[in-house]
C-alpha cells in the first residue's frame, strides 16, 4: 500500500525541525542528545514538517514537543498515546510520534501504552527511560532498580521494576527496538526502522538524568566499560561484543533463553521471526543492572496496522454508499417504520 | 360473535415478563404499530440491570410501558390502564403501580407452585380476591401458543418462545392496531430462519384470533389518531435520535465523525448505532477504558474531526482531567453524558439527573464549558446539533446531558428534512494570522466567537504547538506571568459565558400565573403533563425549561424576577435550583425525587397544586 | 517465613462459603460452575471465612465476592487490583483474592494489574475469561479475536487481542496459570497452587457467556474436539496431548519457540524455571484459535512479594523505634530548629 | 569601624536567584535564624517550573522571600524592602515588586555582557540610573568568595557555589541574626564532604566579615522579637505540618496510617515526608497512577486503616470515581488536595482556590463529603488532624483542600504537646448488631453519627459484602427498589450536613462593622492583614474565616445576616461566593485574583477600603 503520507517537496535540514522555543531541559540533560538527533533525521523522511506530529505526556522528556517545529501537542500525564491513536486513526495522512517517558509511558500510562502496541495503531513511541521521575525532582519510577533510594523511597523501593521491552512483546508490540541518547547514530539507525514500519513502533531511549539519576547508564555509555557490556544488534549478524568479540550471546541446547559466553557459537540476530519468545529472550538479557544490554532492533514483523483496517472499514463501507451525503442522511432519518399524516 | 368497540382518547398499557420473555420486543412492535396508526406515544422501557437474573425472580421483571392517546402526551403515563403479566413476578412487582379497575392479562400457565412460592405467592393470586378491584383476564398463554403452533414445525421450547407473539396479537386485537409492519419485522428478524418466522407470525395470528372468537374479551378499543403536524413521522428512542444527530451534524459540517466510547449501560446503545454508520465517515472505536476514549476523540479533534465521546456519570468522572485539557487546547469536543442513578455504580438502568453539578463544576482549576441538554426523546437528535454547533463554533467541549429516561424512552418523531438542519460549516485556519503576515497565533481569538484558530496538523506553515500549560495570550507559547494567567482565565469564563444561546420560553397560556416551574432536560414530559393538568383545573401555572445550562439563555434572570415562586423540580438533590438561586438570588424551590424513576404527573400535579394555592 | 494468615480452628464445609445472597447469573452461565468450584475447594486452605476476602471490579463476573460467605468489595469497573492491593499491603492477616472478568482487568484495568504483577503483590488474581463483556451486553473484548462481529463492530473488531498469559509475563508475573470453568478438578488443582504461591498468582479461568458468546471454548470443552485441542501441563512431566498421547509439544533445535508435532520428543514441563522465556513460549502456543491450548500452571517462580518487603521495612523502622508512638511523636514534633519563648 | 545599628519594626527580604544558586537554601536558613531571634515570621518561595532552566535565563530565577517583625505577621509581605539578586535575571524578573527606596544587593560579578543580554538589557541597570529609586549595593559576591576560600582546597567551582554563603552572612551581619545553627548546619548537609563544611562556613564568615568591615554598609538593623505566645517553636511548611498531622492522627486514633500517593506538585512532598516515619505504622504507597493511589487508600481503609491520599488538582479529578466509590462504601478516607494554578496541566507552582467546585460537587450522583481547608502552613497540622476527625468518626471521604501557598510557605509554630491533641480513636464492630442478635447490618446507622459499622475483615462472624450498587437500608444488600434509593440519597446528604463543626468566628473588634469580608483556605494571612490596616486606619471591617467549606459552620447564614455587606476574596472566580449566595441568598460579591500568586494585603486593603467606605 503506499503512504498517504505525502512528500515533501523540497529538501529539508535539521534547522527546519527547531522551533522558535527555547529549550528548557537542565544543562547536561541526555534530552538535548536526543533532540538534536532528531532534528538532524527528521529531514531523512522527506515527509513535509506539517505533516508529522509530535503528541507527548508529561514530564522533562514531554517537553519535547515544543521544541520542534512541527506540529505538537504537549498533552498531560500517560494519555499521550490515547490522544495519538485518534489522531493517528483518523488522519493517515500524518506521521505522528509519540515522545514519553518512563513514568508517563509505563506507570500513569501503561494501559493506553500496552493497548496502542495491541492494536498496533500506527505510532512511533520513543520513550525516554532516564529510570526516574524527572520533572517532580526525583521519585523512583517503575524501571528503577529494586531498592533503588529517592525521595519517595527513602530506605529503599519495594517493587521488582518492568523491562519496557519485555512488557511491550507480552502485548504483543510488532516493532521493538532499545537505543541510547549518546549515541547519535545508533539512535538515528533505530529511529529510521522504526519509521519506516507500518503499525506501532515501540523504541526505548536510555536517557541520562543528571540531575536526579546521573550515571544510570555509564557502564554502557563509558568508554572504559562500554565495550564489555553493550550488545549491538544488527539483522542478519551473529551477535557478539566484548573487546575484539570475546563474548557471544549463545543459545543453549534446550534453553529457551539466551545467555553470555566468552567464545561459544553466537545466535545470529533476526528480527523478523514472527514467534515473538526469539525477541521476548533477548530482552531478558539485561535486568536492571545493564552487564549484558542490547540494543537495536529485537522484534520487527508485520501485521495489519488499526489505522489500515480501520480505514479500509471506512473505504468499504463509503464504496458502497450512494448519493451524496445529504441523500443518505434523508434515507437514514426516515429509515424503519414510518408513517405520514397531512 | 360481533364484540363491541369503545372509543378511549389514551390507553396506557404496560407489558411486563421474565427478561426471557422478549417484553422489550413486545413493546416495541405495538408502539411502532400504535405510532403508525397515528396516535402520540410515549414510552417506558424498564430492565434489570443483571443480564438474564434467575427466572421468575422479582428483579428478573423486565416491562415496556406504552402511552397512547388522540392527543399529545407528554409522558409515559403514570399509571397503567392494562397490564400484561407474563408470570407472577411480573404481577408481583407491577401490580402497585395499577390504577383500579385496570385491566390484567395474566399468562395462567406461569402460575405454578414453583413460579408463586418464588415471588412469596402463599396462594395464587388468581384464585383469591386479592385482585378484586382489577378487571383479570387470565389466558393460557403458553399453552394456547404451543398448540396452535403444534403443526408449525419448530421445537417446543421454540414454541413456548413464540407466547409474546400471541401476547401481542391479542393486545392488537383488543386495540385495533395494525399488524402488517410487524409481519415484516419479524420476516427481517428471522430471516435466517424461516421456520421461526412461521412460527411467530402463527403465534401473532393466534392471539389476534383468540381476542377475536373467545368471549372472554367482549370490548375492543379503539384510538383515533390525534392531531400531530403533518409531515412524516417514526418512532424514537433518545439513545438513536441522539446518534442520527451527530450523524447528521457530521454531515452538515462536513467534517468527519470520531467517537471514542468505551461501553457503560445506559449509553452503549449511542456507540452501538453509530459504528453502523461508517458510510458517513463516522469512525467509532471501543477504546480500552474513558479516559483513551475522550483523549482519542480529543486526539481526532486536533486533527479536524468532530470528536465526540459517550458515556454515562462514572466515565464523566474519569474523562475530568482530558476534558479540562480541552478545555484550556480550546478545541471542539462533544461529551455525552447519558446520566443514571449514582453514587459510584449506583443503579445502572435507572434514570437521574445528578450529574449537572459534575458537568458544569467537575474539572480541577476553573475549567468552563457549555451543557445542553434534551428535553424528550426526539429532542435528542436536536441537542447533539446543538452541542456540536456550539462545539464547532465556539471551540469548545461540550457536555450534552442525556439520562435513562429520554435515552430509552421513546415517541413519534416529525422528521426533519436535511435541509432545514443548522449549517455546521467551520473554516480551517489556513494562513499565518499574524500583524506581520507570517507568524501564526494560535491563540489569537475571533473577537466575534472569542475562538481561537483551528489550524490541524497538516496546514503548511501553520506549525504551532499546544498544551496544558498555561498559554500565552496570542501566541500559545508557555507563560507563568500572573497577569496572563489572570487574563486567560477570565477569557475562558467569558468566552462560554459569551455564547448567544435562545432565550427560555415561558408557557404561560392565559399570562396569569404567579408560579413558576422552572426544569431542564428529561423532565419535560412530566412537568408538562403536570402544568396542563392543573391549567385544565383553572389553575395557572407557567412553565420554563432551559436547555442550556451553561451558558444560561439571557432572559432567565428577567423571567424569573416576573413570578412570586419558582419551583424547580429535579430528579437529584436540587443542582439547578443552587445554580440559579446563587446567580439571581432567586428563592427558587428545589422539589427532589430521586428514585431511579421519572416523576409522574400525578406527583408534579399535587405538588404544585400547593404551591400554586399557597402563592 | 510462617504465614501471617492463622488457622481455622474448625474444618469449614464448601457450604460455609455460600452467602445468603441469591446468585444472579443468567442460567447456564459458566460462572455457577467457576463459583461452585472455589466454594468447593475454599475449605481446603484452613483459612478462617473472616480472613478471606474477595475484592472484584464491575462486570458479570465481578459479581463474585457477593456470593461468598467471606469479606468482600465490589468495587469499580477495572480498580480491583489497586484496592486489593492496599489492603493486602496493610493486611498481611488476610487472604486477599481478586476476581475480574477480560474486560475489567485487560481493558479498563490493565494498568493496575500489570502493576500488581511487577510489584509481585500477595493477591490470587482470577480472571474470567469470556472473551466478551457480558454485563453491558455482548461487545468485544481485548481478548476477543481479530474480526469479532458484535454489537459495536458490525463489521468485524480491527485490533489483535492480547494473550493475557503473555502479557502477564511480560509484566514480570512470578505465577501464571490458566484452566476452565467446566473442569472443576483442574480449576481446583490450579486454585491449590495458586494459594500456595507467596506474591502474587494470576490464573486466567476460560468462562462461557452462553448469551453473548456462547461455545467460544467448545473446541477445548466438548469431548468430541477437546482431546485433540487442550493440552494438560504437569509440572515434571513430558508435555503432550491428543488421543493415545499422540501430539507432543517440542522445542525444535535453535527455535525459541514451541510446535506441535505428531510423534517427536516432547519437552518436560517445567514451572519454576527462572527465565520467563520458557513459560513466555508456552503462552504462544494458544492463540484466538485454541488449536493448541496448554491449560495448568505456566510459571511458578519464587520473588519477593511487595508485601513482605514492605512488612520489613515497617518491622525494621519499629525494631528501631523507641519509647511509646506518643513520646515519639513529641520527639517529632519538636525535631529540628526549635526555640522557646515565656 | 563602628556601624550605626537601627531599629526596625519588620523587614521584608528577598532572596533571588538563578535555580543552581541555592536561593531556596538560602532563604531558608536566614528564616530559621530569624525564627530562634524571636521574630515572627512569614515566607514564601518560588521557584520555576522547570528543574533547572537555563543559567541566567528569566524563567530560571528562583526566590526565596521573608517577612519578620517585632510585632505578628500574617502573611510574606507585599513589597521587599531588600532584593539580594545574584544575577541579572534575578534582579529584572524582581525589581517591580520592591518598594521605591529598598535595598537591592547585586552580585556584580554577574552583571556580565553576556548574562545582560540574556535577559535583554541593552546596558548595565547598574551603569545608568535606572535604579535610582532604589539604594543599589554592588558587591562582587563570585570574587570575594572565591578569593576567600583560595586557600581552603576545594574546586574553584565549589568556592563559585559558596557565593550564597557569602550572601546569607553578609545579610545576617546587616540584620544581626546569629549564626550558630548556620554553621551547624553546614556541618550536617556536609557531613561526607569536610572540604565543603569548611569552605562554606568560610564564605559565611566572609560575608559576615565584609559587611562589618566595608564602608559600603554604614548600619545595621536590628528588629526585636516578636511578643509571641510563650512555648516553644519551629518555622514549618504546610506541607510539612500536613505531613505531621497526618502521623499525629495516627498516633491518636492507634491506627495505622496508609498513604497511597502519585508523585504531583505541590503535594510530593507530604509523600516524602511521611515515607520516613515507618516507625509510627505509616506505610507509603507510591502507586502507579492516581486511581490507584486512593484505591489502594480505599482498600487500607477498608482493612481498618487510616486510609490517606495526596495529590494535586489534576490527581482529584482522576480520583473522583474512586471517591464516589468511598461515598457509597460510607469508609473513611482522607484525600489532600494541594492547590495549584489550573486548568489542565496550568501552572503547577503557582498556587489557586480553585478546586473548591470540584471537591464539593466533582462526582457523578449525589456524593457529598465533608471539605476543610488549612488557613495557613502551621495551620496545616490541624486541619490534617480535623480531616481524620470526621473521616473516622463520620466514615466518610474528607477532601482537605491546601495550596501551594500554605503548602511551601512557613511560619513559626507553636508546639503543641501530644496530649492537647484530640482523641481520635475508634470502635471497630465486632458484634452483630441485628435485633436477633446474629445478623450483622453493616448498613445500620449509629443514630448519633449517622456512621455506619466498620467491621474489618479478619471479624469472625461479621462477613459481609460491600460495593458500590446502591444498598439496601441496613442490611446493605443489592436494591434497586426506588424508595430505598431516594432515601439512601438523602440520608447520605444529611449524614455529611449533621457533622457538627464548630462555628465560625468573626473578628470584628469594635463591633461595629458594617462590611464582612469571608474568606477561606490560604487567604486568611492576606485578608487578615488589609483588615488589620484598614481597622488601624479607623476602617471597621468584620473578617470571618471558614475551615469547614462541607458541612458549614450552622451560624454562618446568621453571621452573614449581620452584615450589610459581604466581600468574598478568592484566588478564583468566585467559587465560595457562589456557594453562600445559594445557600444563604445573600448578595456576597466576589473579589477574585487568578495569577497564580496569593492576594497582596495592599491589593485587598484597597478593595475593601472602597467598600466599606461605600458600605
Ligand atoms: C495526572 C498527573 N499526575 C501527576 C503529575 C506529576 N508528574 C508530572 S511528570 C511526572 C513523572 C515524570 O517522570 P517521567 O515520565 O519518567 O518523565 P521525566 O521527567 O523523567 O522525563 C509526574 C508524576 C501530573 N503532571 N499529572
Ligand atoms: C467506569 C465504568 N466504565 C464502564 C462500565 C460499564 N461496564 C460494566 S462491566 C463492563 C465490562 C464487562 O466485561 P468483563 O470485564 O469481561 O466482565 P463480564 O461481564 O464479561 O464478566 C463494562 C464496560 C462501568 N461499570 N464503569
Ligand atoms: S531533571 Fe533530569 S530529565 Fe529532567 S531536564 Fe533535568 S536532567 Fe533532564
Ligand atoms: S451475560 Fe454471559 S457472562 Fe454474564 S451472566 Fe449472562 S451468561 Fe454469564
Ligand atoms: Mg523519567
Ligand atoms: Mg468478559
Amino acid at each position: 500500500m503506499p503512504s498517504p503520507i505525502p512528500v515533501t517537496p523540497v529538501k529539508l535540514t535539521g534547522k527546519d525541525f527547531k522551533s522558535d522555543q527555547e529549550v528548557r531541559w537542565c544543562p547536561g540533560c541526555g534530552d538535548y542528545a536526543i533532540l538534536a538527533a532528531i532534528q538532524q533525521f527528521m529531514p531523512e523522511l522527506n515527509i513535509p514538517r506539517e505533516r508529522t506530529v509530535f503528541v507527548s505526556g508529561i514530564g522533562c522528556s514531554s517537553r519535547f514537543p515544543y521544541y520542534m517545529n512541527t506540529y505538537g501537542m504537549h498533552s498531560i500525564h500517560g494519555r499521550a498515546p490515547a490522544i495519538a491513536t485518534g489522531l493517528s486513526v483518523s488522519r493517515p495522512d500524518l506521521s505522528v510520534w509519540v515522545v514519553t517517558g518512563d513514568g508517563d509511558a509505563l506507570s500513569i500510562g501503561g494501559n493506553h501504552l500496552i493497548h496502542a502496541l495491541r492494536r498496533n495503531v500506527n505510532l512511533k513511541i520513543l520513550l525516554f527511560n532516564n529510570r526516574i521521575y524527572g520533572l517532580t525532582k526525583g521519585q523512583y519510577s517503575p524501571t528503577s532498580e529494586v531498592g533503588k533510594i529517592t525521595k519517595s523511597t527513602p530506605v529503599g523501593s519495594a517493587d521488582a521494576p518492568f523491562n519496557p521491552l519485555s512488557l511491550a512483546l507480552g502485548a504483543e508490540a510488532t516493532f521493538v527496538a532499545r537505543t541510547i541518547d549518546s549515541d547519535r547514530k545508533h539512535l538515528q539507525s533505530v529511529l529510521r526502522a522504526a519509521a519506516e514500519h507500518e503499525g506501532s513502533a515501540f523504541v526505548e531511549i536510555y536517557q541520562n538524568c543528571n540531575i536526579f539519576n546521573d550515571g544510570a547508564f555509564d557502564l554502557i555509555k563509558d568508554p572504559a566499560t562500554r565495550d564489555e557490556h553493550l550488545i549491538r544488534l544488527e539483522q542478519g549478524q551473529p551477535i557478539t561484543f566484548g573487546n575484539d568479540g570475546r563474548f557471544s550471546v549463545v543459545h543453549p541446547e534446550g534453553s529457551f533463553g539466551l545467555t553470555v559466553q566468552e567464545g561459544g557459537t553466537p545466535i545470529i540476530h533476526d528480527a523478523t521471526v514472527d514467534d515473538p519468545a526469539y525477541a521476548f529472550a533477548l530482552t531478558r538479557l539485561s535486568g536492571s543492572d545493564l552487564t549484558t544490554t542490547p540494543i537495536g532492533v529485537f522484534r520487527n514483523v508485520s501485521r495489519p496496522s488499526y489505522d489500515q483496517v480501520v480505514q479500509k472499514q471506512l473505504a468499504d463501507a463509503a464504496a458502497e454508499a450512494t448519493g451524496t451525503p445529504e441523500a443518505m442522511l434523508a434515507d437514514l432519518l426516515n429509515a424503519g417504520d414510518t408513517w405520514t399524516t397531512g | 360473535m360481533t364484540k363491541q368497540i369503545r372509543q378511549l382518547d389514551r390507553v396506557v398499557i404496560r407489558f411486563a415478563g421474565d427478561s426471557g420473555d422478549g417484553m422489550q420486543l413486545t413493546g416495541d412492535r405495538f408502539t411502532s404499530e400504535t405510532a403508525q396508526l397515528g396516535n402520540d406515544i410515549s414510552t417506558l422501557p424498564n430492565f434489570p440491570a443483571e443480564i438474564r437474573a434467575p427466572a421468575g425472580t422479582l428483579p428478573g421483571v423486565s416491562s415496556f410501558q406504552v402511552h397512547f392517546a388522540d392527543h399529545d402526551v407528554l409522558t409515559p403515563g403514570d399509571a397503567p390502564n392494562v397490564l400484561v403479566a407474563m408470570n407472577p413476578a411480573a404481577l408481583k412487582a407491577n401490580l402497585a403501580d395499577l390504577q383500579p379497575g385496570a385491566d390484567i392479562i395474566v399468562n395462567t400457565d406461569e402460575f405454578t407452585k414453583r413460579n408463586l412460592a418464588k415471588v412469596g405467592y402463599a396462594s395464587s393470586p388468581l384464585d383469591d380476591d386479592s385482585l378484586a378491584r382489577y378487571s383479570v383476564h387470565p389466558v393460557a398463554l403458553t399453552s394456547m401458543t404451543v398448540g396452535a403452533l403444534a403443526d408449525a414445525g419448530v421445537a417446543k421450547k421454540d414454541a413456548e418462545r413464540a407466547k409474546n407473539m400471541f401476547a401481542l396479537g391479542l393486545l392488537c386485537w383488543m386495540y385495533s392496531r395494525p399488524y402488517e409492519s410487524t409481519l415484516r419485522f419479524l420476516e427481517r428478524k428471522f430471516a435466517t430462519r424461516p421456520d421461526l418466522v412461521g412460527a411467530n407470525k402463527a403465534a401473532f395470528r393466534a392471539g389476534w384470533n383468540y381476542g377475536e372468537t373467545t368471549e372472554a374479551f367482549a370490548v375492543r378499543y379503539e384510538v383515533k389518531p390525534a392531531r400531530m403536524r403533518p409531515g412524516t413521522y417514526r418512532n424514537i428512542t433518545g439513545n438513536q435520535a441522539l446518534a442520527l444527530g451527530l450523524v447528521a451534524a457530521g454531515v452538515r459540517s462536513k467534517l468527519p465523525v470520531f467517537l471514542g466510547a468505551y461501553p457503560i449501560t445506559p449509553a452503549s446503545d449511542i456507540l452501538h448505532e453509530l459504528a453502523r454508520h461508517k458510510r458517513f465517515g463516522v469512525t467509532t472505536m471501543q477504546a480500552e477504558d474513558e479516559i483513551a476514549a475522550v483523549g482519542a476523540a480529543l486526539g481526532a479533534s486536533y486533527g479536524g474531526a468532530l470528536g465526540v465521546t459517550t458515556t454515562s456519570g462514572p466515565g464523566v468522572a474519569l474523562k475530568s482531567e482530558t476534558i479540562s485539557l480541552a478545555v484550556a487546547l480550546e478545541l471542539p469536543l462533544v461529551i455525552v453524558d447519558v446520566q443514571r442513578a449514582g453514587p459510584s455504580t449506583g443503579m445502572p438502568t435507572k434514570t437521574e439527573q445528578a450529574d449537572l453539578n459534575l458537568a458544569l463544576y467537575g474539572r480541577h482549576g476553573e475549567a468552563p464549558l457549555a451543557v445542553v441538554a434534551p428535553k424528550s426523546p426526539s429532542d435528542c437528535f436536536y441537542a447533539a446539533l446543538e452541542a456540536a454547533r456550539i462545539a464547532l463554533t465556539y471551540r469548545t467541549p461540550v457536555i450534552l446531558l442525556s439520562d435513562n429516561y429520554v435515552a430509552n424512552g421513546s415517541e413519534p418523531w416529525l422528521l426533519p428534512t436535511v435541509d432545514e438542519l443548522p449549517d455546521l460549516r467551520v473554516e480551517f485556519a489556513t494562513e499565518p494570522n499574524g500583524e506581520d503576515g507570517k507568524t501564526f497565533l494560535p491563540y489569537l481569538r475571533d473577537p466575534r466567537t472569542l475562538a481561537r484558530p483551528w489550524a490541524v496538523p497538516g496546514t503548511p506553515g501553520l506549525q504551532h504547538r499546544i498544551g496544558g500549560l498555561e498559554k500565552a495570550d496570542k501566541t500559545g507559547d508557555i507563560s507563568y506571568d500572573p497577569a496572563n494567567h489572570d487574563f486567560m482565565v477570565r477569557i475562558r469564563q467569558e468566552r462560554i459565558d459569551a455564547i448567544p444561546v435562545p432565550d427560555v420560553d415561558v408557557e404561560d397560556p392565559d399570562g396569569d400565573a404567579r408560579v413558576l416551574v422552572l426544569g431542564w432536560g428529561s423532565t419535560y414530559g412530566p412537568i408538562g403533563a403536570a402544568c396542563r393538568a392543573l391549567r385544565e383545573r383553572g389553575l395557572p401555572i407557567a412553565q420554563a425549561h432551559l436547555r442550556h445550562l451553561a451558558p444560561l439563555p439571557a432572559n432567565l434572570g428577567e423571567v424569573l424576577a416576573q413570578y412570586d415562586k419558582v419551583v424547580v423540580p429535579e430528579m437529584n438533590l436540587g443542582q439547578l435550583a443552587r445554580l440559579v438561586r446563587a446567580r439571581y438570588l432567586v428563592d427558587a424551590v428545589p422539589f427532589n425525587q430521586v428514585s431511579g424513576l421519572p416523576f409522574t404527573a400525578a406527583t408534579l400535579e399535587n405538588m404544585l397544586e400547593d404551591v400554586v394555592k399557597n402563592a
